[in-house]
């Protein structure tokens, strides 16, 4: 099974160098092939999982460069599963979309923007699945390359402009983290050991916290640009608008996770001492992000920016998901992404074709689309729901584990981020009435969602659905991976308390003290420590072993 | 069949008849969708009453029996069911939704048969109610929640019904967004019980509650005053209030199920579920209570001015429903419940027979428009005034035994509560006045135009207007349709009302002090914890209470008949005397101007400032700084870069200079 | 005697090197060169190269010079224009010079290496002479010799290239 | 007079001796042969020489000895950088092809002496690389760089190229002058002039000594100089873009190459104990150079400048792994070196086609338009500008995740901040290319009507008909694009493919750039 | 005679020399002025010769002169063919390549 991660990984990319060598009609149909099989093998891969393990069920583990110390190292643990699965079931999306119809309309280009396509999913993939530092760092850059021709060759308006500030206003977080994660590597190589960037690795040698707190804002630093966060967004409204709406689906749905995956999978567990130390910082980031992205999606008429702006919003909530720092919040978080990923590739599928029948994407110039074409409007009205995290929709219980989270640990977030919740309804439902309701303007169509159209977003929302009666499925997943991750935070952070910062404590009274703040602070379950076992181990079920002294 | 097993199919009935409706509306013909509907909620009435006789089979302790389908969303030490609780409530709720639903659905199947949105209609009609159940049956915080949006999409969905008119969409949201805010109310008030209790469970949280909080400690007046959110924006309590009015946009049988008989009554419920909360915190039953009492005399003066005849039924809905928030609040709960389950009746009536109305009128809703119909709708006619003098409280109707009920309830605790039941009483009687404002304006009098050509067998039409603006409307689809219905012609809706008149007149018999006290005895169960259910009114001090609610309806009745029968002429004299008071209260006590004052136009402003001002200056000046400081950086490379080999030269030495320099400095 | 011949050749070389960037005129120019190469060539005498000094007086004064003297007659006498182009550098330029002069004399003079006070180790006979300096050319700087050879050689290319006629060029040509 | 012949290890010297020997017979060859004969003869000659000299250097690989009385050096570190300078040349030969500079239209051709030309400045490269005393140091940079000056304004006909070569001249010669009177100080304070005695020399009383200092500072600069690191940058994007582009794809690759390895040897093994004084010089310098590159190349619209600009900015960051004063240093520069090679050659292969194709010369216009046009031109140019700019699957990243590993390894992790932050400001220029490439409708090509070249002559009249003369001929004789420099495209993509290659399986570069690291271990303290 | 005094002559030339490339315009002089700063640094290396005692110095300024014989032939090569192009042989006029 472990094997399938290569397939999985590489199958978009060589599908899309294959449709290179197509001829320009077949193209598509075989990068749509390659989009498939890799849902195919993402679909296998959540079949096979089992809920209970925590810890990584599948991995791949070679070496690449040994003398940098950069490995090839795949796995998918609970919080990567549903991403990956959200991954590929999105961009078969993207791609079935376009291919159906015969997008782009340049034919000359078509090979093209497959490969691009291809790229870009094995880049998305790849940072979902690398457990090693620098292969994610990699990945997370080669991302955006598909994307800057994507919208740069493809887009409209400004587009090089735009895709320029883009790909520009993203490296510079990441490139940041790259020196970050180089310097993490480094700092964490026992003297004289041989380097190692594997998660694991630098997960065991956890760094000074002096260390760790410059090196968590250069990782912030491309998380929060990346996904994007108040007020380092200014990249989006111009990539928004230029970006081909299939593209920017894939962009606003998934692209925006692996700044917040990076947060979960590597931040929390490597810099576990910054994380609790800035706990608040990034919060308050989130809780911007969600009122000022909520207010900026409530004056916009540009439809890809109504849902551009609730999109910062929504990564508001992720973002303080992780940040409670408790097993709750964080899988409320990996459900939320999943949740927001599907929402978002429809909403920007759905905008397209109602761009399609209104020329333009003007909110104040649409209206009444739902006339003649009540399976579109039904299709959007649920997604509409699900945007703003209906309660019964799986984003609701997404938010709700999110504020719950946040509820938990820091109660005045919570409460001004749920404002948030109360304004979602607002901008989403305005985007939704001001296009499909009241009178048709001139010059917009009122037209049904055709079939092709239809194979496409229908599947997307049967997810949304499906999960809305049983968000389970992915909370269950998630919660052993989530509360590995989490429980680095939260031990270091107590022992830090309990002892004074000197990372031992001395005696089983200490050790349980720990286990009790532990639990009290951060929700972590407390395992039962068995009769006659060390003190010391038994509060320790998960993560690095905190060195005890006797 | 156990009575869980009938709970889920209370619920299942409603959600499959949506479903059904919904994924074959294009294959049902003509009123099958309205029959389906109809159906579907009958059977899930009959299945409430399985639930009852099951219930009843168990003794009286036993009767709070839960029932999960599956781990809804359990994990990372939140534990959420799929779960419901059947108890004597629950079923109470079910039976007066479904019932109510049903007589309403049979009602639509006619009233809205001419209109293209007709198996929406019942799909969303039916997706209501199984919302409804939802919320009734849930057995924890988050399937109430869900249950709660639920039905406050549902209300949404009927309201913006007819989508092309923008008064309706926009009522929709208004409706949508203040009951949002109920549902955040609702959130933090379930996680503030999570985080102190450590379940979302009803029945644990209940008994952990009354473990861990003192009276009146400051977390559980939190918990309390945070439902109350949601309690008030759903039942339209003041000042979450103003989108109840607005919502009379959707079809009137919605106004009649949604925004009179069940839905708003969400929030009576909710603080009666909740009593061992509130018996905890008397601070916060208090401010609920008041909170009821302001919305109840607020609403009838404000019914007393308004011409729209859906409206004043609107703003007595509000009334009526403070006139229960008080009695759940105060501790009258089975007061509160009976009279939630007449004033359905009666209420529901009133929409009815105002439905029927209105399609004599042309789609008209100005009541200083009609008068006359007595001959031309007799049978409305009737129904209308059976439904006035049940909510005038006009003995013996229902009305008079369950509103009186509470007062005398409130009166019985005495202390500071003396004050609900002097304002009950004023209140009653401005009720009384305007009940009887609508029943003489519509049925005495001269008949008007349209009453006559309706005698002479003509249903009237006219161009299709929004009756709200008197904008003209287009046709084409969503819109109610080219044909009207009224009661005397269609059957269906003849058969509902008939069957609610009846309900109305008798329906108080099942609480009559000293007599019968079937509500209270069912419901006994549920609130066998409560201190004060069994604070009971003697039966004197009841038939007192009867008494002087009574000879206030009464006196308000004549008033009404002084005003509108004897002398037409004396209203007219008297709004242009009292002009001010008039426009204050014509203009809802400028509610609706505050709320856009206070909440709408500051977010507006707020978000035109982020958008023109904050965005472009501070979110791009970042960007913008940033590219301008490298750009500059850029020209001054450049502009050093003169093209003089000279210049070059000299900035070859000045470097090694420079070079030198650090050189020097470090030699030793 | 030496500190006379010394400061004589001294002010020779510095006169002719000042000349060099003070005349306007380049054919003087190249003149007070061959002054300062000369002068160079008894400093090195002074400091006992005498075949660097040789070397100096017939390659440098005599070969090369002869090159530039041609050229600058070729190319006639092209008059620098006083006013100086580039803001500054007429101010800068001085300063520079100074400061650069002053940077190395600080080096010179407070290094901390004694055999720069005094006149140097004795020296065995044949210091600086043909014998010697050829054969550390041909033995140990046996590479830089041929080095230097491919250089020349390719100079000479160079030269050819960049200056030498052709045919087509000619009625262009000067 | 007896002279002791010096013990000469031929094999080790070989690769010398044939750059050497083949240079001269390419010299001859041009004599004996005319016109298009003479390309192809003096071309697979120069091929021969430069193949056998990789052969010998490729042979001599591993091996670890002193030549020629420890005038040189044989050792992998020279070696690697002798390789990637012949490299190049073969890589700028076919380029030259068609060029004025070499193929002159009217007259007799050149392609001798401009192979020969750039022969000797691959000999002074190769020998430079591996020099260890300032003498044979001093003698073969000038032999690197007199044939350079020539090269660079040897298209005598453009104005921009005299010039080019008189500025290089000029700055070249100061620079010369600099380095010159820095090895005499160097010489002066330790006493001898190999490596190894200088070493010995400045140890103890002599460290941290004025004369030693500014004797350093002298020599950096000059190598700086040559390396165009800011601020003794500014020779570099003029040269660059006046030069005929050949010349200018060599000299940005090769002479960096040889430099830096000499840069290396230097201040390594002969300025090792003077380390704590150098070093936070030289890193300077590098952040320096990083953020005048990067902001200079903002807004270039001539290609050549840009890559001049952009040139400054990788000789920066190059100039981080000299400054880490590691193996891991060392191994970085040189796996960036051989990445920067293969990028920038791929680049100036893409231009100089363009040049001939369009009449933008080297300005941005010429490749716009070029990936629905010309993709095989298109992939390798957005490869090549990708890996500059240090997006991941291309050798370009790997090279900078080098060498900011060796900047923070060594204590230097605010070098590495300032490669992060110049890659960001690259971005900006990198991806305008780019852009200009796929994103932008196709420039107009010179084809049909033949519009009249833009007044690139300057002075004379009838150079300049000449000069129409010449491109209206060109333009009349010219098979389709595509078919024409079929060499170049190959040679451009293989390079290309090659940067992708390396950045995907880069082990066998690191593997061979840390051999070269391992070189220079012994001068490092354990 | 202290190998000081030459030296500190030398570095007189070479700041002279200095200050001639950054003042003369005529390119044959700016060649003349490099001209004096590699002489001031074979002054330079014979002083260093003489007082290390060792005659690599010496060598090393043969060598310098040799190299100075190239630079001085290619840049005169480089004067002739700009003077045959019309170029004026001022440093200040080539200004094409700037920016």
């Amino acid at each position: 099974m472990s094997e399938l991660l290569n397939w999985l990984l590489w199958v978009p990319l060589a599908f899309g160098v294959g449709a290179l060598f197509f001829p320009r009609g077949a193209a598509r149909w075989l990068a749509l092939a390659g989009s498939l099989g890799a849902l195919g093998i993402a679909i296998a891969f959540v079949i096979d999982f089992s809920a209970s393990e925590p810890g990584l069920q599948y991995a791949v583990d070679n070496e690449w460069i040994p003398d940098l110390g950069v490995r090839y190292q795949l796995g998918m643990d609970g919080i990567s599963l549903f991403l990956v699965l959200l991954t590929a079931l999105s961009w078969a999306g993207a791609t079935a979309f376009s291919a159906l119809r015969r997008y782009p309309e340049d034919a000359g280009r078509e090979r093209l923007y497959y490969l691009l396509l291809g790229l870009a999913e094995t880049a998305v993939l790849g940072a979902f699945l690398a457990q090693d530092m620098l292969l994610f760092v990699l990945f997370f850059d080669l991302m955006l390359v598909p994307f800057f021709f994507l919208i740069g060759i493809f887009g409209s308006g400004n587009r090089v402009a735009a895709t320029t500030k883009m790909i520009v206003y993203t490296l510079v977080g990441s490139l940041l983290m790259l020196v970050g994660a180089i310097a993490t590597a480094i700092l964490a190589t026992p003297e004289g050991g041989e380097i190692s960037f594997s998660l694991a690795d630098l997960q065991a040698n956890l760094l000074s916290e002096g260390s760790q707190e410059w090196i968590f804002w250069f990782f912030a630093a491309a998380f929060l640009v990346k996904m994007p966060a108040f007020p380092i967004h200014g990249w989006m409204p111009d990539a928004y608008r230029a970006c081909p709406l299939p593209v920017l689906a894939l962009l606003s749905g998934v692209l925006s996770k692996v700044g917040a995956y990076g947060f979960l999978r590597i931040v929390l567990p490597v810099y576990p001492d910054a994380a609790a130390t800035f706990q608040e910082a990034v919060l308050v980031i989130g809780v911007a992000s969600i009122l000022y992205g909520s207010v900026m999606a409530f004056t916009q008429t540009n439809v890809r920016l109504i849902a551009g702006y609730s999109s910062i919003a929504q990564l508001g909530f992720i973002t303080i998901g992780v940040f409670a720092l408790r097993p709750d919040g964080a899988d409320g978080a990996v459900l939320q992404m999943v949740n927001h990923g599907l929402v978002v590739v429809s909403i920007f599928l759905i905008i397209a074709l109602l761009y399609e029948r209104a020329k333009t994407e003007d909110l104040s110039e649409m209206g009444g689309m739902a006339m003649r074409a009540p399976v579109l409007a039904a299709l959007f009205l649920i997604v509409t729901l699900a945007t703003l995290a209906m309660p019964g929709s799986a984003n609701f219980i997404g938010e709700f584990y999110i504020l719950n989270g946040v509820f938990q640990a820091k109660i005045a977030y919570a409460i001004v981020a749920s404002i948030g919740v109360a304004l979602a309804a607002y901008y989403a439902l305005r985007l939704y009435q001001g296009a499909m309701h009241n009178r048709l303007p001139e010059g917009v169509e009122s037209r049904e969602i055709s079939v092709r159209d239809g194979v496409v977003l229908a599947p997307i929302v049967a997810c949304i659905v499906g999960l809305a009666l049983w968000p389970g499925l992915i909370l269950e997943r998630g919660e052993a991976s989530v509360t590995e991750n989490v429980s680095v935070v939260a031990l270091q952070s107590c022992t830090d308390e309990v002892t004074g910062g000197l990372g031992t404590t001395d005696g089983p009274g200490a050790a349980a003290e720990v286990t009790a703040c532990a639990e009290d602070r951060y929700g972590l379950p407390q395992i039962e420590s068995e009769e006659g076992e060390s003190a010391g181990r038994g509060w320790t079920p998960y993560g690095p072993e905190v060195s005890v002294i006797e | 069949m156990s009575a869980t097993a009938y709970g889920w199919l209370v619920l299942a009935f409603p959600l499959a008849g949506s479903l059904i409706i919904a994924f074959g509306w294009r294959a049902l013909p003509g009123r099958a969708a309205g029959w389906i509907g109809t159906a579907a909620i009958a059977l899930a009435f009959a299945s409430s009453i399985g639930a009852l006789v099951m219930l009843q089979d168990e003794p009286a302790e036993a009767r709070h029996l839960t029932s999960s389908l599956w781990d809804y969303a359990s994990a990372a030490g939140l534990d959420i069911q799929l779960g419901i609780l059947v108890d004597p409530l629950s079923v109470f709720m079910c039976l007066v939704v479904t019932g109510v639903s049903a007589l309403i659905h049979l009602y639509s199947v006619a009233y809205l048969d001419s209109d293209r949105g007709y198996a929406r209609f019942f799909s969303y009609l039916n997706f209501f109610v199984f919302s409804m159940l939802l919320l009734v049956l849930a057995g924890n915080f988050v399937l109430l929640i869900v249950g709660w949006a639920f039905v406050g999409f549902a209300s949404y969905a009927l309201i913006s019904f007819w989508y092309r008119r923008g008064t309706a969409t926009a009522a929709g949201m208004k409706a949508f967004v203040i009951n949002v805010v109920g549902d955040v109310g609702l959130v933090l008030a379930a996680l503030l019980v999570f985080r102190e209790l450590g379940t979302f469970d009803y029945l644990d949280s209940f008994e952990a509650a009354r473990e861990t909080f003192s009276v009146n400690e400051g977390v559980v007046v939190a918990i309390c005053l945070l439902l109350l959110v949601g309690a008030f924006a759903k039942s339209a309590q003041v000042p979450l209030h103003t989108w109840l009015p607005d919502a009379m946009e959707g079809p009137t049988p919605v106004s009649a199920l949604i925004h009179a008989a069940t839905m708003v009554t969400a929030g009576v419920y909710l603080i009666a579920r909740m009593y061992p909360l509130f018996e905890l915190a008397p601070t916060a039953a208090d401010i609920a209570a008041f909170g009821g009492l302001a919305t109840l005399i607020i609403a009838a003066t404000i019914a007393l001015a308004v011409t729209d005849l859906k409206r004043i039924i609107a703003y007595s809905t509000m009334s009526q429903i403070g006139y229960m928030v008080v009695g759940v609040s105060i501790g009258a709960y089975v007061g509160g419940l009976f009279h939630l389950m007449t004033h359905a009746f009666f209420k529901a009536l009133l929409f009815m027979a105002a439905g029927s109305v209105i399609a004599a009128m042309a789609n008209v809703q100005n009541i200083d428009r009609m008068s006359g119909f007595r001959r031309a709708l007799p049978f409305t006619s009737l129904l209308l005034i059976v439904g006035a003098l049940a909510l005038a409280g006009f003995p013996p109707l229902s009305g008079w035994f369950s509103k009186d009920e509470i007062l005398v309830f409130a009166a019985e605790r005495g202390g500071m509560y003396w004050i609900f039941a002097v304002g009950g009483y004023l209140a009653a009687f401005l009720t009384a006045f305007y009940a009887f404002r609508i029943g003489f304006r519509v049925v005495a009098g001269d008949p008007c135009d349209e009453a006559r050509e309706l005698e002479r067998g003509h249903l009237p039409h006219a161009e299709p207007t929004n009756p709200l603006t008197g904008e003209p409307e287009d046709t084409d689809v969503g819109f109610p349709g080219p044909e009207h219905h009224i009661a005397e012609r269609a059957q269906p809706m003849a058969w509902a009302m008939g069957a609610l008149g009846v309900l109305s007149v008798v329906g108080g018999v099942v609480q009559i002090p000293g007599v019968t006290h079937v509500i209270e005895s069912f419901l006994e169960p549920t609130f066998e914890e409560s201190t004060l259910f069994h604070l009971v009114p003697s039966t004197g001090a009841a038939w007192t209470g009867l008494l002087v609610g009574a000879v206030v309806s009464a006196t308000g009745i004549a008033l009404a008949y002084y005003c509108y029968v004897a002398n037409p002429g004396v209203t007219g004299r008297a709004i242009e005397r009292l002009s001010g008071v008039h426009r204050f209260l014509f203009n809802k006590w400028y509610f609706d101007e505050l709320q856009d004052a206070l909440v709408y136009r500051p977010m507006i402003a707020v978000g035109r400032f982020a958008n023109s001002i904050f965005e472009p200056v501070v979110v791009q000046g970042i960007v913008d700084g940033a590219v301008g400081l490298v750009r500059g950086a850029g020209v001054l490379v450049r502009g050093a870069q003169s093209g003089f080999v000279r210049a070059y030269a000299l900035l070859l030495l000045g470097g090694f200079a420079a070079l030198g320099v650090y050189f020097l400095v470090v030699s030793s | 005697m030496e500190e006379v011949a010394f400061f004589v050749l001294a002010i020779g070389a510095l006169g002719g090197a000042v000349a060099v960037v003070g005349l306007r005129n380049p054919f003087y120019s190249v003149l007070a060169l061959i002054v300062h190469l000369v002068s160079l060539a008894g400093l090195f005498l002074l400091l006992h190269a005498e075949f660097i000094a040789a070397a100096q007086v017939v390659v440098y004064a005599g070969a090369v010079m002869v090159l530039y003297v041609f050229v600058a007659a070729y190319v006639g006498n092209v008059e620098e224009p006083i006013w100086d182009q580039i803001p500054g550098q007429r101010v800068l330029a001085p300063l520079l010079a100074t400061a650069l002069f002053v940077e190395l004399a600080i080096a010179i003079i407070g290094t901390g290496l004694k055999s720069l006070e005094g006149e140097g180790p004795t020296i065995p006979l044949g210091f600086g002479s043909p014998a010697s300096i050829g054969e550390l050319l041909l033995e140990r700087y046996l590479i830089v010799f041929e080095a230097a050879s491919m250089l020349l050689l390719i100079a000479a290319v160079g030269a050819v290239v960049l200056a030498g006629r052709r045919r087509r060029e000619e009625p262009s040509g000067g | 007079m007896t002279f002791e012949a010096p013990h000469i290890d031929y094999a080790g010297i070989s690769p010398v001796l044939a750059l050497t020997a083949g240079l001269v017979v390419v010299l001859l060859a041009g004599v004996f042969t005319e016109g298009s004969r003479e390309r192809l003869v003096v071309s697979a000659l120069s091929f021969a020489t430069l193949a056998a000299a990789a052969g010998l250097c490729i042979w001599q690989w591993g091996e670890g000895t002193d030549l020629v009385a420890g005038a040189l050096r044989l050792d992998d570190l020279g070696l690697a950088g002798g390789l990637i300078a012949i490299a190049s040349a073969a890589f700028c030969i076919p380029l030259s092809w068609r060029e004025e500079a070499a193929d002159r239209a009217s007259g007799p051709t050149g392609h001798a002496e401009f192979q020969a030309l750039l022969l000797c400045s691959v000999l002074g490269m190769v020998l430079l690389a591996q020099a260890q005393n300032l003498i044979s140091f001093f003698v073969s940079l000038e032999l690197l760089s007199v044939p350079l000056y020539v090269l660079c304004g040897s298209a005598l006909r453009r104005r921009e190229s005299l010039e080019s070569g008189l500025k290089y001249l000029i700055i070249g010669s100061l620079g010369s002058a600099t380095l010159l009177y820095g090895l005499a100080f160097v010489y002066g304070a330790s006493g001898s002039t190999d490596f190894a005695g200088i070493r010995a020399g400045i140890g103890g009383d002599v460290l941290g000594d004025p004369l030693l200092l500014i004797g350093i500072g002298l020599a950096a600069t000059g190598l700086a100089f040559k390396l165009s690191v800011a601020p003794f940058h500014q020779w570099t994007p003029d040269v660059y873009q006046g030069a005929p582009t050949p010349v200018t794809a060599f000299m940005a690759v090769a002479t960096k190459a040889a430099a830096f390895c000499v840069l290396v040897r230097f201040f390594y093994v002969a300025l090792g104990p003077a380390v704590d004084d150098w070093q936070p010089a030289l890193a300077a310098l590098g952040a320096v150079s990083i953020v005048i590159g990067n902001v200079g190349a903002l807004g270039q619209n001539s290609l050549k400048r840009l890559l001049g600009y952009s040139g400054v900015a990788q000789a920066g960051y190059m100039l981080v792994g000299v400054a880490a004063f590691s193996e891991a240093g060392v191994s970085a520069l040189i796996f960036y070196l051989a990445a920067y090679a293969l990028m920038n050659l791929a680049a100036f292969a893409v231009i100089t086609i363009r040049e001939r194709e369009t009449p933008h010369g080297d300005d941005i216009r010429a490749v716009e338009g070029l990936g629905r046009e010309r993709p095989e031109l298109a992939w390798p140019l957005t490869i090549s500008m990708l890996a500059l700019a240090g997006l991941p699957g291309t050798a370009g990243f790997i090279g900078k995740l080098f060498l900011i590993e060796a900047a923070v390894d060594a204590d230097y992790t605010w070098l590495g901040v300032a490669i992060a932050v110049g890659t960001m400001i690259s971005l900006a220029y990198y991806l305008r290319v780019v852009a200009a490439v796929w994103m932008r409708p196709s420039a107009k090509r010179v084809g049909a009507e033949p519009e009249p070249l833009p007044a690139i002559a300057g002075g004379s009249p009838e150079a300049d008909a000449e000069d129409f003369g010449i491109a209206a001929a060109a333009n009349a004789g010219a098979a389709p694009p595509g078919t024409r420099c079929r060499t170049i495209i190959a040679l451009t993509v293989l390079a290309a493919a090659a940067t992708v290659f390396f950045g995907i399986v880069p082990s066998p570069l690191v593997d061979w750039a840390a051999n070269a690291g391992e070189a220079i271990a012994a001068a490092l303290p354990v | 005679m202290a190998v000081e005094w030459y030296l500190v002559l030398s570095a007189l030339l070479f700041a002279v020399g200095a200050g001639g490339v950054l003042i003369r315009r005529s390119p044959l002089v700016i060649l003349l002025c490099l001209e004096l700063m590699l002489n001031a640094g074979n002054l330079a290396l014979v002083a260093f010769a003489r007082a290390s005692g060792n005659e690599e110095g010496q060598v090393f300024a043969l060598v310098v002169m040799v190299v100075a014989a190239c630079e001085v032939v290619v840049g005169l090569g480089l004067i002739v063919a700009m003077f045959r192009r019309r170029i004026p042989l001022n440093v200040d006029d080539l200004r094409e390549l700037r920016g």
